[in-house]
């Protein structure tokens, strides 16, 4: 499948993040699929960042570290990238910024000499080099300018006509200069469908899900990369009458939403790892006094701080183990833009019948990517609310915690009548009283953890993805380069089964190992060192991996070397 | 606030459950005038909420026949909150202890009363961390010797009231847990008042404090009448609190109409969110505006 | 084995705890061995509690729930415990004050009626009428009243001569009453040796481990059944140059231990899981600055709030996965009072040495147990504080976080000229500088794994007791129970093979694995409901159970029931 | 703190690597002036510690030559004070920011205060969330619109210094990034008193904060004298941070010698606990009064 792939490089500040979102949506605009993928350091402005788009006719799987075509926002940038121009590509830098003497620049590849900073300042913006840019390429790609100059409209509209017009002239200065002045040409032949699409990262399609389950209340407090589920939906808030606070903290935040998932609305907190840390108590008091809530951690690299701005997948077994005591609760990952929406939903869905905090865990290589998407992502949504009542026939012999075959109790919410009860943290009787007596924990012990059976009952079975002898079990964002891989594999004769665990936890043990009863081996691909999902899988299955791919240094995992990983194991094997 | 079609007495709030507070306890009395309160206030159980925290008094709610949680050490606040924002309907009344809502909770207290929301909290101020056997809260005197602080304490003790009129509490009172008929009023203009109140109950712990006594509280206060505040701004109210007193001033000390959070949140116009139909929203304009 | 067991029952208030601890007290005095056991509710004052008194002349394995004794404060405690008296035991209450018209006595029991409260009201006090009802138990089991006698003059020598002599007399008052009035006696002809021993509790155990181990500052918030590590050592800061600070809450505590630990003395926190929860993001702060502390856990039965007086073992799985992101730690579970001072003085030698959080867990039942204890428990501790430096060579070239092959490097602290350095709880170099390259992060990252492998190779292997086919794995404070089953079953011809897990993570598979080579079955005791420690050795081992046997309900399992149990399964077996 | 052998230069403060900071931001002033401070206060590197939280001005510790920490957001003070335990000799400057140290860290800031530790704490305040893009801070005003609060923020803001005197904080001032002298002279009084010192720096945020820029402060800041605190009374330096201005006032606005928290600590007479030897502690008098 021939794909376009474009890389933008320079420091944070320089519109790089910009340059890719444009471009990709200036492609779906076209009616080509594209992606996103970008990577920035801990600061706001310098360092060395770089964003890439990626475009097709068909869904494009996964991000590459190969280009067609490089911007180079600074000299940092060619050096760091230019090995990663394809034979036939070109890089595109302003020759009068940049002295390039002491690079040694690849063979095949073209050099496109573009002054951004002068015909941005000519355009009438000195901050537009970076749209200067994007015309360059836009030629060097032999595309027109159509698309770009409505998507520059469609960002700059409100900042007023003058602002468009700017850019829009800076867009053709890069673009006729690089008609007029350089001959080579990318010719990727991409023709686009008609069928309308739109841009969203991963993080727009959890708000989407929520906003779609119809979330009321987002109580959250900023942390890369989660914050912009909470941007996102603050900017919503008028439009679907949620409620946003940026609260005190994650405890607070936390705290905020399960209060209102008790008082019967749909509420969640979004956070990163060191947030879903400080919200461990909380998750307790959720699963002790059965609110539904949902809790969505993008997952960066840890320990601590760690590497606050990249991806990672180490936060799985914080999520199933924080809290005291034994409680339940469900722990969800997505691997993709439609789960995002779907699972995000779903995680309402679960909360609310059965009564139990839901941890969905997304990472910030899926938050951060924006992805071309179908209009009817959002469709065959159903909203389940679980026992709830409004209405109390026996007010006198209510029990809010009733003792139920499937563990659940029906749930009255403040404001319904003859319902009055206390929700507590100690344990307590099924009317919500304090007890201490040995039958009466018993009672309560045991209804909560019929929970965790019948939710574990009503869980759909892992996914899998071809068929194989050999099993790669995934789990998150790992599911696009994965599949990638998959393909990459099948073209050179290894044909795998991929098993992708969206529930992790609780466990569903039977499903699992019929999805894994024929195989010659047992691969696990993990973003984390220790390989949490290993251990989950041992623990309930035992059955320990043949083969561990694990990498956990903060960037992304590619289709390409998912691939030459599992055949280098593969062949080992034969 | 709907009107309640009976007229219910203090009785309507009680639960069959007694107490298991110590003989004497000063919360007894808080438990008292908060019921009286609620029912001379025309509060219906099913509308109102009582969250608390965890402490002697945090347990309070399960002897309130309302909607009510026991929720976590210091979180009473931020969990009402959301209460709220679900339902601002509801009458709320936050129960906290002074090591729950001034120690482990003292960011929440602070941030909420930032923030004006139309509730209620109420402080079972006894000095102590009763429920854990008597060590020295923040509101204890400099130089208190308990179990954590056996050679004095070494922190200056925090002033409650002084701290909420400073972040923007528009309703700040100090009261006694004995003085009923002061304590039910004041708990009734405190959920009268729209906006964030803050009620500072001395509470005598009879088990662990042996200063803070009713002996010494009927020695050394000093009621102010009920019917009109004792500082007109919040300036004069905020030195009045930090100023020593011979006898410590109960009573109303500040109060102030300002919009409240539900206010300036046009989303809560439309009535409580509870109540919103949430079955097939339709999110066609979120995505068309990134298409 | 000839045993005394006596139990008090009453409201909380009534002096149950003292009445059991003087009594242990006493009879430690006397030579012989004793432990306590109690049972509170959530209430200070009211509700029922009763604490149990068991003293022989070998160390008492653990409680029983059947007595020679029930001295009952109230109407309740008689009903209560009754029926736990043996045959040719004794129930004393206050026939003055309890109607007992409605009780039905158990046969072969002596009812000794003493008028507790009047008599306590004529020596003076009217609060002592447990102290006569001690008098009364010490007659009915034909004991002397001296060592009573001196136990009081220490309790309460402070309040004045006037004090210890009302209840001396008040003592006299319960002893006369029944040498005058009552015929019936119960003869356990116990002989105390001569050696002197202490009475302490297992939280004074651990306190006087991070005392003996050099602690110099203990930052803590209060939480039951936690707090007394910390009120203990308060007591003691004086005494043994110890700073202890009630912080404003568990995040602050831990956040001050830490900080003190990186300035370079031996520092902890105390809480129970609730607070622990909260700690949870300092721990992963701790794992990715390298720097020592220790967090002692009593765990009580959640989940939340839960049951906050009684005893449990439910925050294993908390305990090593707290905190984002994968990073060593070391979690080490004691067993008894001995276990408390040497396990604990470990516990700082394993921060130090590997530069690591380690999350220590007790339980209720261990933490609150009072037991006679050699003068030599404390002896043979040494104190190994690692690779610390007080002089700095090459300043230039001073890595904080050089890379080693243990993965521990060599630390100086404030103070230390030519060693300034930042720690940071970003990634960082071996310079402690920010670092986001992936060389550079794959470097730390790799690193402080390797803590996790040369802390695995240095832990001792797991303990086992006794020979058998059949393996009983148990953690924590079952160990003393689990003993005393052992015996039982060795009577009735089972052997079984004990093996206790002190250190649990990392965990020493090839250890483990060799421990349980030989076996016919596999049995896993657990306080908790969902088998966390089963989990764990699944995880690790790939080996499940063949029977589980959990009990979750907050009360300490006793070794009849563990016998009973065990005995079951075996028999089905067969 | 020992006098040091040689007289150091702000140089000798510096680290190799250069600051992250987004050109132009306030806190390069901070840090220039924090390292000159520390030269002619006569502090050495090894002696003193500087601890922040997490946020663009926490990064702060990475560029000053002295022992430092970058800990967790909110979590500086606390950290800090641990290391003071550990070692109360040293020269310790907490630098929080105002959405680390009085969003997040809120209760621990307040609790700090009424120690009286003889520690320097102070605040990078930008009025936003630097580091995570610009959300809005505590001290933001009411109405701030930033991408965490679209439609303007509901909430007051935050008085540091208000709050810190209400606290106990025995020295209190305020001070902008950009006036190099006074910032640097407030820092070395801050630090050279015995006490609890917080210093508020305003500090323009060059990229989130579009209004409270260099522009607006320069236009907008009144210098007093740093000879002497602009109050004489603790209640004096309430009113006066609570009082509107017509321009915001810089200085000193309250200092007191009072005991220190080290001073009420017998165990810290003999020295800095860290030197004390611990290989062999006797421990029978422990277990004797238990025998
Ligand atoms: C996170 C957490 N830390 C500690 C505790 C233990 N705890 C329960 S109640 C309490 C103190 C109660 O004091 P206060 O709030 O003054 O209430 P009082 O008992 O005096 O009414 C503490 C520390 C807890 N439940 N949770
Ligand atoms: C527990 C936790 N929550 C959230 C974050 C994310 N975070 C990093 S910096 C920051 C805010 C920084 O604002 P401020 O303290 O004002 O410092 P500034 O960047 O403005 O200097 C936040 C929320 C975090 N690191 N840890
Ligand atoms: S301990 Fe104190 S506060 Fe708690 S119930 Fe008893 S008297 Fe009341
Ligand atoms: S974002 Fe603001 S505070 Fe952060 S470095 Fe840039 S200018 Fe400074
Ligand atoms: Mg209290
Ligand atoms: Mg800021």
């Amino acid at each position: 499948m021939d794909q376009i792939n474009i890389v933008v490089g320079g420091p944070a500040g320089a519109g790089i993040e910009s340059v890719a979102h444009s471009l990709a949506l200036a492609f779906t605009r076209e009616g080509l699929h594209a992606i996103t993928s970008s990577e920035y350091e801990n600061v706001i402005r310098g360092g060395h960042s770089f964003a890439s788009v990626h475009a097709a006719e068909k869904p494009v799987q996964s991000h590459q570290l190969h280009y067609d075509l490089l911007i180079a926002m600074d000299k940092n940038s060619i050096l760091l990238h230019k090995d990663e121009v394809d034979v036939g590509g070109a890089i595109i830098y302003d020759n009068e910024k940049i002295k390039v003497d002491d690079i040694e620049f690849p063979e095949g590849v073209v050099i496109a000499q573009v002054p951004l900073a002068r015909l941005a300042k000519e355009a009438g913006l000195a901050l537009a080099a970076n749209v200067v840019a994007v015309g360059a390429a836009l030629a060097i790609l032999d595309w027109k300018q159509d698309a770009m100059q409505s998507v520059l409209e469609t960002i700059f509209q409100r900042k007023g006509e003058e602002v468009v017009e700017i850019n829009h002239k800076a867009l053709a200065a890069g673009f006729t200069h690089v008609k007029e002045n350089i001959t080579h040409r990318i010719d990727k032949k991409l023709q686009g469908d008609e069928t309308k699409r739109f841009l969203m990262s991963g993080n727009e399609a959890i708000t989407l899900g929520c906003i779609r389950a119809g979330i009321k209340f987002l109580a959250a407090y900023p942390m890369t990369p989660g914050s912009t589920i909470m941007t996102t939906l603050a900017k919503e808030a008028r439009n679907y009458d949620v409620v946003v606070i940026h609260a005190e903290d994650e405890i607070a935040a936390v705290n905020m939403a399960i209060g209102a998932g008790y008082a019967g609305i749909r509420a969640a907190t979004s956070t990163s790892g060191g947030g879903m840390a400080l919200m461990s108590e909380a998750m307790s008091l959720a699963g002790q006094m059965e609110v539904p809530v949902v809790i969505f951690n993008a997952q960066r690299p840890g320990p601590s701080t760690g590497l606050p701005t990249r991806t990672g997948q180490a936060d799985l077994r914080m999520a199933m183990h924080s809290g005291q005591g034994d409680f339940p609760r469900l722990v969800v990952a997505v691997g993709d833009h439609e789960e995002c929406v779907h699972l995000t939903a779903e995680a309402f869905n679960y909360a609310e019948k059965y009564q139990i905090p839901v941890i969905l865990l997304t990472e910030k290589y899926l938050a951060d990517q924006h992805r071309s998407c179908e209009f009817d992502i959002a469709d065959n949504i159903a909203i389940n609310r679980g026992k709830r009542i409004d209405h109390v026939n026996d007010p006198e012999n209510f029990k809010r915690f009733a003792d139920s075959p499937d563990g659940v109790s029906v749930r009255s919410v403040p404001g319904v009548k003859g319902g009055e009860h206390t929700a507590t943290s100690y344990e307590h009787t099924e009317y919500g009283k304090a007890e201490e007596e040995v039958p009466g924990v018993a009672l309560m012990m045991e209804k909560r953890w019929r929970k965790v059976e019948s939710l574990t009952e009503a869980l759909p079975p892992p996914k899998t993805y071809g068929e194989g002898d050999d099993i790669v079990v995934i789990w998150g964002a790992t599911k696009n380069p994965a599949l990638g891989a998959q393909q990459i594999l099948h073209d050179k004769g290894f044909d795998i089964k991929i098993l992708q665990l969206q529930y992790i936890h609780p466990f569903k043990t039977e499903a699992v190992l019929e999805k894994i009863a024929q195989r010659r081996s047992l691969i696990f691909i993990e973003g984390n060192q220790s390989g949490q999902l290993e251990g989950i899988f041992a623990e309930n299955t035992g059955i320990r991996p043949d083969h561990s791919i694990r990498d956990y240094y903060g960037r992304p995992m590619t289709a390409e070397w998912i691939a030459e990983e599992i055949e280098k194991y593969l062949t080992s094997l034969t | 606030m709907t009107t309640p079609e009976t007229t219910l007495t203090a009785k309507d709030f009680s639960t069959p459950n007694a107490p298991s507070w110590c003989p004497g306890c000063g919360d007894f009395g808080i438990l008292t005038s908060l019921k009286k309160a609620l029912a001379e206030g025309g509060y219906e159980p099913h509308n109102t909420v009582v969250v608390s925290g965890i402490g002697c008094g945090s347990l309070l709610p399960y002897w309130v026949k309302t909607y009510g949680a026991c929720t976590l050490h210091g979180r009473a606040i931020p969990f009402a909150t959301g209460v709220k924002v679900a339902n601002h309907d509801l009458n709320i009344v936050v129960n906290i202890g002074d090591g729950d809502g001034l120690g482990i909770g003292m960011g929440h207290f602070v941030h909420f009363f930032r923030r004006n929301f139309d509730m209620t909290v109420i402080c079972d101020n006894n000095g102590v961390y009763g429920l854990t056997k008597g060590q020295t809260s923040p509101t204890a005197k400099k130089g208190t010797k308990t179990s954590s602080t056996p050679f004095g304490s070494i922190e200056d003790y925090v002033n409650g009231p002084a701290l909420a009129l400073q972040m923007g509490a528009t309703f700040v009172a100090r009261t006694y847990s004995a003085d009923s008929p002061g304590l039910t009023e004041i708990l009734k203009q405190a959920m009268a008042h729209r906006g964030a109140a803050f009620v500072d109950i001395l509470q005598p712990c009879v088990t662990f404090n042996k200063q803070e006594t009713y002996e010494f509280y009927n020695a050394n206060i000093a009621k102010n009448p009920l019917e009109t505040p004792i500082c007109e701004t919040r300036l004069d109210a905020i030195n009045f609190c930090l100023t020593p007193h011979e006898q410590i001033p109960l009573g109303i000390i500040y109060k102030e109409d300002a919009p409240t959070y539900e206010d300036s949140v046009p989303q809560f116009a439309k009535g409580a969110l509870r109540h919103q139909d949430i079955t097939n929203i339709d999110a066609s304009a979120f995505m068309h505006s990134r298409s």
